[in-house]
């Protein structure tokens, strides 16, 4: 342990903020075009490939066969209340950093030309956004988690309501009053936890006994804050509407990264602090899981507007993150419950890889024709070949085709849902006819058939910077899909561990 | 000192200082309601010095009657007040005051006068020992264990009086101020052009 | 024998008067602050009184800071007063109602 | 040194279609039709390596593990390869049509832009094909079968701007979703009953798995190996478009002849069948599930035989006649004959890909009209393609001596057998099905044959000014097709169905063994069968097809319009295919689009967002309304309402408390 290991995860989080604080105390002229402008941007895509490059690092360094924590920093912070300065990552939440700094400077590229207003605050809004939501994957402390969720509100409120599309007021204002809402309640369990341990420690949460009435009321609390971030049905009429009103960049954010904050808190904090009271509500949040696989389904069949079609998807992709999570408890013997955990977590990872790219697909349309609806497109793919090309890989990914990282996850969780029920199986599985049914009609729509209207004859093929944003991603999702052991050998010991943390009553 | 004069001169001071605040609150015409002001504060000053706080006392009266209660002396006198206009509905809601202030008198009294009975409220104070100095004593304490509220009460003051001066200060046009900054960083080229000519021949 | 509770019914006359004062004069922005000044008055009767009864420096100490807060208080509420009255040439209560949304 | 051989087979069609794929402008169109044909040259001429080592020098079958694709929770999930006679028969099959193919798609594509586009894709599909044939676990062949499905898909709609290609691809990718919906649950039991994905594993571990059983409906137990062998059947029905999931065959012939020849009639569409022969030790253990089999199968032999007697549209009359085709592999199958069922399926892939490369043949000549009626008399224009077209018909009717003569009429031979399903419903549906079906087999075979090769030319006068035989890149392929259509019955069947050629890759139970009762009983050699024609059924019924065929469409010109008008309701109900498509896209199509707006616009929008999210933002915008009534904005009302607090507070704390 050097110096630069020891610090390295304060360094991928405060890096991108002090270059967002940076890039917004010098600012721009209100000319995009301008030198400076420019300036600002390239500086926020080497503070964002920086920051990729610790975050393999990172990668490097991590040992997977570590049960606990790793690359930890502890330092004083309140220390009245015994609330630290605590970081340190394992095996579930160091592929969601990796993944964050992977998506970031990607999301600074697509931003490059098409952010016209305002583009060094545009660029400091994402770094730190960056920095905080790595904050949270790294946060050991039920404090620092905490400030640092909500801190990340901020700059997507921001990114949203400044840079957004026409309803941006509205959909902003429902983004944050949701996920606020959920998260209040979140701070009061912890608020009850500091109670009983006399600290903010997550680790330390995880071992103190608690009342069954406690851990109810605890996981009820959890789950208002993570229900809401997946989102799981019924409370995800929030992200349609964020993602139609918010520039490409923050779709691609919202999407890929942070409705995984979601997921990270169930394997976080609901499953090992309160395992009992997860296992009571364990078949509630499946029931509301599987809802949300077919329920969503038909309705992103119905979605004319690309962004709210890929919004919906996203909803269904997020049902098999928690169902994979919570099957735990309906599995009684054998492989399975490790199964669904990491099955959920590279659910997570992919979709942020593919729901991303959807995004910066739907974007790059905009971009040129400024609609997002589907009726305002049709055989696209004759003058936008390449674009084709890179939109049918991403819409097979997303209906979760073998050798794309989508498939991984899901076949995954669907194989260990069927060890816990039949019926969980069989609905969980419609996604294949489902998810096939509305991406590829979409596709039918926009891409095939002959050159719809005047718009897309004019259309131009991709330039090299949409090219090489969407190429790095069509080449992660393939590997991914097709040698998937790295990043789920990085989870095993890490998921070994909480499940022994899950079967041990805390009562 | 006597306790019967201790005690006539106490109910004096309190009957007048109540009376005084009656008048402040009564009073039609804001300049007798200052004076008022004035006369209970100086009330004020007396039943203090009464009980040894003499220091405060004395603060009391220099300080807020020659300073503060001046500077509302000043504003009532300097203001055109229309007084007829701010009275209007005085009598309208003079029950409806006095009935609340009857209400919280009642349960105030009754606080300390029933509760308070037994637990050595009505004895009277103790009086300091011989040499004792009032003064002394308390900057003893305000310089040693309350510094920093000292200092921080002294930057409290002086926001005051910037605040209080940057509200009222008006800038009237056509007004010749001089730019401080501007003259000390002016340098010779703003000031001096030195223009190159041809030298002249004597006609 | 004077003792603390003579001292606390005078200040919560003084207190009471006050509110009476602010209730009755609600129209008058001078009258208004002085019968704050009132009030703290009151408050300052109390510090001192107990401060002798208990025989603890400290509330006379925090009633010197209060006359500091108050003088403040009064110094920047006039100005405001000045301002507003330059700018209305009135210093009723009822012309200000800035703050109703 | 064998598992190099492997790499290179499947990985050389991968690279080509990589390259031609990202690069085909760069390296042109000749650039990509040699790279790729060079590719699966290597990989045809390594495959027969492959078959000749396992056939003639006796190696032994192969399991290698490639590539942990991931570990977790005790199950590996792994790539490799399992080659053995089964795997190298379908390698042969596979990369050898393929290659056909590659040839014939210069000639056929020649003038399309997206000719580099094509090569890629077909190449690709070669690679995916490979992957699934020799595949040694689920999970790549779950990707083999995805990966062909995703070709398939690109390639149906290979012309993109034809909306009804485009309404094709996804219907077909969506009904093979259907099935692999199944499939994957197929795969999950296996799991969950087994604990592994590997074939070896699985295979082992099968007695085990018929002994227990599982509740999928409340109250009835299921056998393990029965719910097992249903899903993944269900799988193998969607790509081997078995009804009711064979809507998308018909209709995937809006792509490329090419592909209508490798994809939909050679080698996606036996995947089915290959999958079930390959996991024939599972399906032995379950009666049910092979009587499901051979149900399914006999009712498609029969019934989309007879689709094909209306059809005018020359490629989909093969399509249909490909579709029964395949259901007479699945009855073998659920009668246990798998090697029958394989052994059609190599024989079909010969002969079909030949009957479809003759029919694109045609569409060029005829400058892509599809139309039988608008043909006729083609025989004295295109000579080559006539005499192979014929080959193909003869061996898909079962002419004797012929290919399909040998594979067939074991295969019924072999049903006739199979009495352990019992004397009752199913035994006769399956076996009078694949009798029947022999003649209508031949009616709408030689229909379409006299239909466009004989009779009067119906084409218009300025095609038929250009019609000429087709340049040799296209009827080279036709002649090496129909080579082995011809001749491969005679020296293959022997080996392939009774003595033992694929050995332990196909697994029968001694009591559901019809082909060694055969081979004990019937045959005596190929020339024998021959000989002995005139005993079989089959061939009677073959042969009077023909001659009704004859009789209606070269005769009687008039006659067959008299017997539509006769029975308008059958003929009604044949032309619109029984109604299957009007079922999936005016009943599944519609209500489930109709269902998605119900739950987007009464439950998102209405409810959800309507009364729960707006309907609080609302209740709570009426509540502040009526509180900022008491914010009079009034310096003085703030402080009464401080007055009055400080008093009830005082009071609250004398009196009260």
């Amino acid at each position: 342990m050097n110096l630069f290991t020891q610090h390295l995860l304060s360094l991928l989080v405060w890096l991108p903020i002090l270059g967002g604080l940076v890039l917004l105390v010098i600012g721009d002229d209100g000319n995009a075009r301008s030198v400076r402008a420019g300036m600002m941007r390239m500086s926020a895509l080497l503070i964002t490939l920086l920051t990729f490059v610790f975050s393999t690092a990172m990668f490097a360094g991590f040992d997977n066969a570590e049960p606990g924590m790793q690359f930890i920093e502890r330092l004083d912070w309140i220390p009245v209340i015994n609330a630290y300065y605590y970081l340190g990552i394992d095996g579930i939440s160091a592929p969601l950093i990796l993944l964050t700094t992977f998506i970031t400077p990607l999301v600074v590229i697509a931003g490059w030309d098409s952010i016209k207003s305002r583009p060094a605050q545009y660029f400091a809004a994402f770094l730190f956004l960056e920095g905080l939501m790595i904050g949270v994957f790294a946060a050991l402390d039920g404090l620092l988690f905490y400030v640092f969720w909500e801190a990340m509100l901020v700059p997507m409120f921001l990114i949203i309501g400044v840079w957004g599309g026409e309803r941006r007021v509205y959909a902003t204002v429902k983004f944050f009053l949701y996920t606020f809402l959920g998260s209040v309640l979140m701070l009061v369990a912890f608020i009850y936890l500091f109670g009983k341990t006399g600290g903010f420690d997550l680790l330390g949460f995880m071992n103190v006994p608690l009342s069954m009435t406690a851990q109810k009321l605890i996981f009820l609390a959890f789950l208002a804050a993570f229900a809401v971030k997946v989102p799981m049905w019924p409370v995800h009429t929030w992200l349609p509407d964020a993602h139609v009103e918010a520039p490409t960049g923050g779709s691609v954010i919202l999407a890929a990264i942070m409705l995984k904050m979601g997921g990270y808190g169930f394997v976080r904090l609901s499953l090992p602090i309160v395992p009992d009271g997860s296992a009571y509500f364990a078949n509630f949040v499946i029931a509301l899981s599987l809802i949300a696989v077919v329920y969503i389904g038909f309705v992103a069949l119905m979605q004319k507007d690309m962004k709210k079609l890929i919004a919906y998807s996203s909803i269904a992709h997020m049902g098999f993150v928690t169902l994979g999570f919570f099957l735990v408890w309906s599995i009684s013997s054998g492989t399975g419950a490790a199964l669904g955990i990491s099955g959920g977590m590279v659910q997570m990872v992919s979709h942020g890889l593919i729901s991303g790219a959807m995004f910066l697909c739907v974007g790059v349309l905009y971009d040129r024709v400024h609609s997002r609806q589907i009726a305002d497109y049709g055989g696209v793919a004759n003058t936008m070949p390449t674009f084709a090309a890179f939109m049918v890989l991403f819409s097979m990914a997303n209906a979760g085709l073998p050798g794309t990282s989508g498939f991984v996850g899901e076949f995954m969780v669907i194989i260990a849902s069927f060890k816990a029920n039949f019926w969980y199986a069989f609905l969980a599985a419609s996604t294949l006819i489902l998810g096939a049914a509305y991406t590829l009609w979409m596709v039918k729509r926009v891409l095939y058939g002959e050159v719809a209207n005047d718009n897309v004859a004019k259309l131009e093929d991709l330039n090299t910077r949409e090219f090489v944003v969407l190429g790095v991603l069509a080449v992660s999702v393939l590997l991914l899909g097709l040698w998937p052991a790295p990043l789920v050998e990085m989870m095993n010991t890490s998921i070994e561990t909480l499940l022994a943390q899950i079967a041990q009553s805390k009562l | 000192m006597g306790m019967l004069l201790h005690t006539v001169l106490f109910y004096t001071f309190a009957s007048f200082l109540i009376g005084a605040a009656i008048g402040v609150v009564f009073s039609r015409n804001p300049v007798h309601a200052v004076m008022f002001l004035v006369l209970a504060f100086f009330q004020s000053a007396m039943l203090w010095m009464l009980i040894e706080a003499e220091f405060l006392a004395i603060v009391l009266v220099l300080v807020y009657v020659g300073a503060v209660m001046v500077l509302f002396l000043f504003v009532v006198m300097m203001l055109d007040i229309n007084v007829e206009a701010v009275r209007k509905g005085f009598d309208r809601y003079a029950p409806l005051g006095i009935g609340v202030a009857l209400l919280m008198a009642f349960e105030l009294i009754q606080l300390i006068w029933l509760r308070g009975k037994g637990a050595g409220t009505a004895d009277g104070f103790v009086p300091y020992a011989e040499g004792y100095s009032n003064t002394k004593a308390l900057g003893s304490v305000l310089y040693t264990e309350h510094v920093y509220a000292f200092e921080i009460a002294a930057v409290i003051l002086l926001l005051a009086i910037v605040a209080a001066i940057a509200l009222t200060m008006r800038k009237r046009p056509g007004l010749k101020v001089q730019n401080i900054s501007r003259q000390v960083a002016v340098r010779a080229r703003d000031r001096l052009r030195v223009i190159k000519m041809d030298a002249e021949k004597k006609p | 024998m004077i003792g603390l509770h003579h001292y606390l019914v005078v200040s919560a006359m003084l207190f009471v008067l006050s509110i009476a004062g602010i209730v009755l004069n609600r129209r008058n922005l001078i009258l208004l602050l002085m019968c704050i000044e009132l009030m703290l008055l009151a408050v300052n009767f109390n510090f001192i009184a107990f401060s002798r009864h208990l025989g603890d420096d400290t509330g006379q100490v925090f009633v010197f800071f209060i006359l500091t807060v108050a003088a403040a208080e009064a110094a920047i509420g006039l100005a405001i007063l000045v301002v507003l009255f330059r700018n209305r040439r009135s210093i009723n209560v009822q012309d200000m109602n800035e703050m109703k949304g | 040194m064998m598992l190099n051989y492997y790499l290179i087979i499947v990985l050389a069609p991968l690279a080509a279609a990589v390259i031609a794929g990202l690069f085909g402008r760069q390296i042109g169109r000749a650039g990509s039709h040699w790279l790729t044909i060079l590719a699966v040259g290597i990989s045809c001429a390594l495959s027969i390596l492959v078959l000749k080592a396992m056939f003639w020098d006796g190696a032994a079958s192969e399991n290698i593990s490639l590539y942990t694709w991931a570990v977790t929770d005790g199950l590996h999930m792994e790539v490799g390869f399992l080659v053995d006679r089964l795997t190298a028969l379908m390698m042969v099959v596979v990369t050898f049509v393929s290659l056909m193919v590659h040839i014939y798609t210069i000639g056929y594509m020649h003038d399309d832009p997206g000719y580099q586009r094509f090569f890629s894709y077909i190449s690709l599909f070669t690679f995916a094909m490979l992957m699934l044939v020799m595949s040694n676990n689920f999970l790549q062949l779950f990707f083999g079968w995805e990966a062909v499905g995703l070709v398939s898909y690109l390639l149906i709609g290979f012309w993109f701007k034809r909306e009804s290609a485009i309404f094709a691809n996804l219907k077909a990718f969506l009904v093979n979703r259907v099935g692999d919906f199944g499939f994957i649950l197929g795969i999950a039991a296996v799991v969950m009953f087994s604990g592994s994905l590997d074939y070896a594993i699985v295979f082992a571990a099968a007695e085990n798995i018929a002994g227990q059983s599982v509740e999928v409906v409340p109250g009835s137990m299921w056998n393990a190996m029965t719910l097992i062998c249903i899903l993944l059947f269900i799988g193998a029905m969607g790509k081997s478009a078995q009804a009711p999931l064979h809507v998308w065959l018909p209709d995937s012939m809006e792509g490329p002849t090419p592909i209508s020849a490798l994809i939909h009639a050679a080698t996606m569409v036996t995947a089915g069948i290959f999958m079930v022969a390959r996991m024939s030790p599972l399906f032995e253990l379950s009666e049910t599930a092979l009587a499901v089999v051979i149900t399914i199968g006999a009712i498609t032999a029969f019934f989309m035989g007879l689709l094909g007697i209306v059809q005018n549209d020359i490629k989909r009359v093969v399509a249909y006649s490909t579709l029964s085709q395949l259901g007479y592999m699945t009855v073998a199958l659920g009668a246990s004959a798998y090697s029958a069922a394989i052994f059609h399926l190599m024989t079909h892939a010969f002969f079909k890909a030949l009957l479809f490369l003759a029919a694109g043949s045609v569409i060029i000549a005829m400058h892509h009209e599809q139309d039988i009626r608008k043909m006729g008399g083609l025989r004295k224009y295109m000579p080559i393609t006539y005499w192979t077209a014929l080959v193909g018909s003869l061996a898909l009717i079962g002419f004797p001596g012929s290919s399909g003569f040998f594979s067939k009429d074991l295969l019924i031979e072999a049903v006739k057998e199979s009495h352990w399903h019992g004397q009752g419903a199913v035994y006769w549906i399956a076996y009078l099905s694949v009798l029947l079906g022999v003649f209508v087999t031949a009616l709408y075979s030689f229909r379409m044959f006299f239909l466009v090769f004989h009779g009067e030319g119906r084409m218009d006068a300025d095609t038929k000014s250009h019609l000429h035989e087709t340049p040799w890149v296209v009827t080279a392929p036709l002649i090496l097709l129909a080579v082995p259509s011809a001749l491969i019955g005679w020296f293959t069947a022997g080996p392939v169905l009774f003595e033992g050629y694929f050995g332990t890759a196909i697994v029968v139970a001694p009591e559901h063994d019809v082909l060694r009762h055969l081979g004990e009983h019937l045959w005596h050699g190929s020339w024998a069968l021959v000989k002995h024609i005139y005993v079989s059924p089959a061939f009677w019924l073959a042969a009077s097809g023909a001659l009704v065929a004859w009789f209606l469409y070269l005769r009687r010109p008039e006659v067959p319009a008299m017997i539509e008008a006769k029975v308008s309701g059958l003929h009604q109900l044949l032309v619109n295919k029984y109604y299957f498509d009007d079922l999936y896209i005016k009943g599944f199509a519609f209500w489930g689009r109709a269902f998605g707006r119900f739950l987007w616009q009464k439950g998102d929008q209405l409810i959800i967002d309507g009364v729960l999210v707006n309907g609080t933002a609302r209740t709570v915008g009426k509540l502040a309304d009526v509180m900022r009534q008491l914010q009079t904005g009034y310096l003085y009302t703030y402080a009464f309402a401080m007055i009055i607090g400080l008093t009830a507070l005082l009071s609250w704390l004398i009196w009260f408390r």
